[in-house]
């Protein structure tokens, strides 16, 4: 792939995203979705970093990374399911929507408890030193997340075992309704000192900015083995979650959103490269929103899983105690 | 005597403020509890009215939360740590097991906890696999912790009222599924409802229910939709459960049935099964059933699957009932 | 058949070195486990034959070691971390309860953590509050684990190469205790002992015994020395634990007394009590007992009051043998 | 007190704690101790801290912190009393040796879990800072402690909250066998960076320069009401405990421990600086030795405490659950 169909790739990730963020929250308001947390204004970090990626990377996301599932392959119809918790989701309709699993893209299964993504990946950044592999490592986690005790844990393990992980904070500067400022006193980049690990910012509403440095950090931890954290700003443009209300706590620092919302800056560059006129980038976003409108009104159609798929995969096999819990209550 | 119809939400929060009123040493931390008010707005206005000194929005680290909270029991003050949602308090359940808990015992009695720590736990609402969680039995099972629960506004002021006075450490266990779905006539003065105590909320003579918080509105109803003549007791306290009134009700009816939404396995129902099983066992004229949560990670799209309901309950009436 | 004569830190050790050999997916990580040889000698050679690759000593973070374990493990390794004491367990319980014993339910079956963690729990060494818990109640009460415990040399290698296979997380319980203080009989050749299935160690027809772990020669040597008629059943599976072979033995001889070292309320003496409770009260011919650790935390100095004891158990077979 | 007889008095608590480690050491392998932490190597930094320190101020300590005890008041008496856990022992025989309490002296009470002390002491500190006191509160740990969760957390809410803690790192070199390299990539007094803390490093062997420094640093903290981290480099001269066998990991570094040893160096400077002779360090070493025989043969008389003291404490009115038990029991 050329740089340009790189990039038009990307964008129209970042449209599809943001075209399916928009149904998801219109939809939630109208009852026909449970829960959500929008991922607004954090579509060009991930996907910038997700365009550094090979296939074979695994990556252990958090609940904010549709625009980079959805780069990364995974279809709309697989994040629909899982917000719908249908018959046709991976999970079976066990988890709240935004927890998203997807093995055949290296996606791993999102938790709610912040932050505790974060010791596997270096588990699994162990493993493929062990194996001698070539593939790399990425965890992702909010602003919030460094706080908790498996950022720590992670981060040192990750410096002192030599592991090829990525970390990528993305500072949204909120954690629902504490700022970043009263999270923590200093640039989060510069938390991977304490471990002896390298430690970066990056303008995260930029996609070009944010690919570049991806392309070289990544190759970096690919080739010598050794994890960075990349501290990637951006802001929150939207509530914390479809149940957050953040007049509560914050006035409205993004007037429009117009002029720090990676999509607009994406498609300046876009025309500035030549990669796109303006008459395409509507073209795809009307594509992306007719795309999107299609899908969920198809999945929605779904039944739920029934309700005797509750009763498996607790265990490879189940115990004679769940079935016969499985047998009182169905 | 004054009073107000309050939901749950409302009754902790006044009780709160109450005693946030008279007593300075009374802190509340956690996460987006003061500006936001917590995310189901049980603190809504007190950082307003107490200051940010007072209701402190902490970082994202329950661990610190809760630890944190013991230095302060530990100086003097009177913590009321917030955990957003019970299932996220594992990663700070060190410094309540081996913490909190065992403070007194450890130092020879020179030094106590006196901490309300306050969580919502249980489902209801739509909340999947770490929304939904119900760990009363991880807490009773730990020596030196005391568990509360409320079924109901009334008690939930009476509870935290007890709890706010003790020296120990409480494990205040909030039914998010009643925070507002119910309304009960809450007196504006102060009252307490002593630990240890069950409520007798249903009397009858045929079967014993033994239940606790968000399960006592649905066996209360099921029994008085069917007409079924049983006692009810509301433990109100999960630890130390009130074994006495649990007797003397089995000792009367024969029948015992155990209703909660934890799993099954080493739930509460364990315990009180083994207490009856252990002293009432020649009382007993059926099987001491239990009617609970399934031994699996609570789903999101099925959860009313998950929790106990009339028709479960009905079933093991007709179950106990068969028996003679 | 070859044998050998091993204590259980001895077939421990020669197991791992077993499976090891065999699989190189195998890795063991954990405190002080590689050039130490761990605290207890478990592990002790096993980094010099295999690499310090395969046998990690970590940092000082049990929640880090967990955590890497389930990446491990999710990345097709075989990983067995090792917790220095139980006690320290419960950092690292968030990874615990809600990933390990979670993953392979919220993926809808995509993910799975084959994962053994090792860790030695349980009185006997004078450890005071911290080097000795029993917290078997805390693992099985939560979904999506098993818990294992042997009660001699034998079982150690049976029950760990069956945990070996498993394709689900392993908590395998170590009673301290035993780890020197008896030796058995070890085939050279690997063998396994099913999940799920417990022994009956010791058989009579008056009264059932059932217990796990430390308690077992405790038990057994009870019963032989004041020569009870009695069936002892050694549960080696805590959870899921074998209701059929309790069922059995209670049917039989209508009486039923349950011993641990961990505390007595929710502890697994509540589970299989209620168990009975629910299936067997019409062949009870006495009150279901339990003997157990008390509900405080574990004393230095006092150690031998808090674990049950020939005293503690005769007098429960006193009381039972008095009812029919 | 003048400068002479502060460092007298420091020196004097050094050759006690030293005598009494011997001894204990001692008993240990006579089968008269069950177990024991030796703190032969850290004398120096902690009664160099604990000279900066007012009464009122607050001390979270870990295991190995018998020298900080006794320089700050605590009789032998109690020490010993504790690791024998007889009838006189606060604990009430409770806890393992080395896992003291004194609330008289503002010592608090020691778990096992390393680091979990670190939370509650910034919630000490909050307290202090809310009822406008001037006190601080030191919380000490060891190099291994680091890397747990408690360490992030507290470091983290003591510099967001502007809390007065000293947090003392007792930089041994050892987290029993693991090597303070392995244990994490940097030098520790850099991880303060992380939080935005002030964070400093200090030969922990050299009594005078940690007095000097721990003046210093704990003025700014009571006045500032910020904390600090600091680092005092040490060095476990002993096994990690009792129970433990340097040999399986590490080989002598230190042939006769005469060169580090802060007892030597203390010594050296005190003549110096002539606030002792050596006659006069001769006789407060025999005494001390002295000293600690006759309390040790006599708290070794006193008994057990009986068993019913095993079923107080759990809350402050038992519950009728543990009365049952106690009666069942004895
Ligand atoms: C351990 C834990 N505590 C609390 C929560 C509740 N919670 C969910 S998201 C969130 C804020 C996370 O903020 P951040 O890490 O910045 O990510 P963002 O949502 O801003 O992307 C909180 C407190 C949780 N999920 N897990
Ligand atoms: C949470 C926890 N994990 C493991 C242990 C076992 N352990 C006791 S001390 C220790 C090493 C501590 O090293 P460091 O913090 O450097 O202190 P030092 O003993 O060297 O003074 C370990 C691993 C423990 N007590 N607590
Ligand atoms: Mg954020
Ligand atoms: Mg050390």
């Amino acid at each position: 792939m050329d740089e340009k169909e790189m990039f038009v790739k990307a964008y129209k990730a970042m449209a599809l995203s943001r075209a399916l963020d928009r149904k998801i929250v219109m939809a939630q308001r109208q009852g026909r979705v449970g829960f959500y947390t929008p991922t607004i204004g954090q579509e060009a970090l991930q996907i910038g970093l997700s365009m550094a990626l090979e296939k074979e990377d695994i990556v252990y996301q958090y609940y904010r990374d549709v625009p980079f599932m959805l780069h990364r392959g995974v279809p709309p119809e697989t994040i629909i399911d899982q917000i719908m918790g249908n018959s046709s989701d991976i999970e079976k309709g066990r988890q709240m929507p935004s927890h998203f699993s997807s093995k055949k893209h290296n996606f791993m299964s999102i938790q709610s408890p912040v932050a505790t993504n974060l010791p596997p990946a270096t588990g699994a950044a162990y493993a493929i030193k062990y194996r001698k592999k070539n593939d790399i490592v990425v965890t992702t986690f909010g602003d919030g997340s460094t706080s908790t005790p498996d950022f720590h844990a992670a981060m040192n393990l990750a410096a002192v075992f030599d592991l090829p992980v990525v970390f990528l904070c993305e500072n949204n500067k909120w954690a629902i309704s504490l700022p970043v400022e009263k999270q923590t006193k200093v640039e989060i980049w510069k938390k991977a000192d304490a471990y002896g690990m390298r430690g970066l910012k990056v303008d995260g509403n930029d996609l070009f900015t944010m690919y570049e440095t991806s392309k070289k950090e990544v190759e970096r931890v690919r080739k010598e083995k050794k994890p960075v954290l990349i501290e990637a700003v951006s802001y929150r443009i939207g509530p914390h979650s479809t149940s957050d209300d953040p007049n509560k706590y914050r006035t409205a620092e993004i007037t429009d959103g117009s002029e720090k919302d990676p999509i607009t800056i994406a498609e300046k560059k876009m025309i500035e490269h030549n990669y796109l006129t303006a008459e395409e980038i509507e073209k795809i976003k009307s594509d992306a929103k007719e795309n999107i409108e299609k899908i969920f009104e198809e999945r929605e159609k779904l039944p739920p899983p029934s309700p005797d798929t509750m009763f498996t995969d607790i265990y490879e096999k189940n115990n004679w105690i769940i079935d016969e819990e499985k047998e009182e209550i169905l | 005597m004054s009073s107000k119809q309050l939901n749950m939400v409302q009754a902790i929060n006044s009780t709160l403020d109450m005693h946030m009123k008279e007593d300075d040493s009374i802190i509340l931390l956690g996460e987006d509890i003061g500006k936001d008010g917590g995310v189901f707005r049980v603190t809504e206005g007190l950082q307003a009215k107490y200051g940010s000194d007072r209701v402190i929005d902490t970082p994202l680290v329950e661990l610190g939360i809760v630890g944190m909270a013991i230095g302060m029991a530990l100086s003097g003050l009177k913590p009321v740590p917030e955990i957003q949602f019970q299932d996220f308090i594992f990663t700070a359940f060190d410094q309540i097991v081996n913490q909190a808990a065992k403070m007194r015992y450890r130092s020879g009695g020179e030094y106590n906890v006196p901490m309300v720590l306050r969580t919502p736990y249980g489902g209801g609402i739509r909340g999947g696999l770490y929304h939904s969680q119900s760990g009363e039995a991880y807490f009773a099972h730990t020596a030196g912790l005391t568990v509360l629960s409320p079924s109901n506004p009334y008690d939930a002021k009476g509870l935290l009222t007890s709890a706010m006075k003790s020296k120990d450490p409480i494990i205040f266990l909030e039914p998010k599924r009643l925070y507002r779905s119910i309304k009960s006539d809450v007196p504006d003065e102060k009252y307490s409802i002593p630990i240890g105590k069950a409520a007798l909320v249903h009397e009858g003579s045929k079967m014993t229910f033994v239940t606790y918080g968000s399960m006592v509105p649905t066996v209360v109803n099921t029994v008085t939709k069917h007409s079924i003549d049983a006692d009810v007791i509301d433990l109100r306290t999960i630890m130390p459960y009130d074994g006495e009134t649990i007797l003397n009700s089995v000792k009367k009816t024969g029948k015992v049935i155990i209703v909660h939404e934890a799993p099954r396995t080493l739930g509460m129902g364990a315990e009180i099964s083994a207490f009856i099983g252990e002293r009432a066992v020649d009382y007993l004229m059926a099987p001491i059933l239990r009617v609970c949560g399934p031994d699996i990670p609570f789903p999101y799209k099925l959860e009313e699957y998950y929790m106990p309901n009339e028709g479960r309950i009905l079933k093991a009436i007709n179950r106990v009932q068969e028996f003679r």
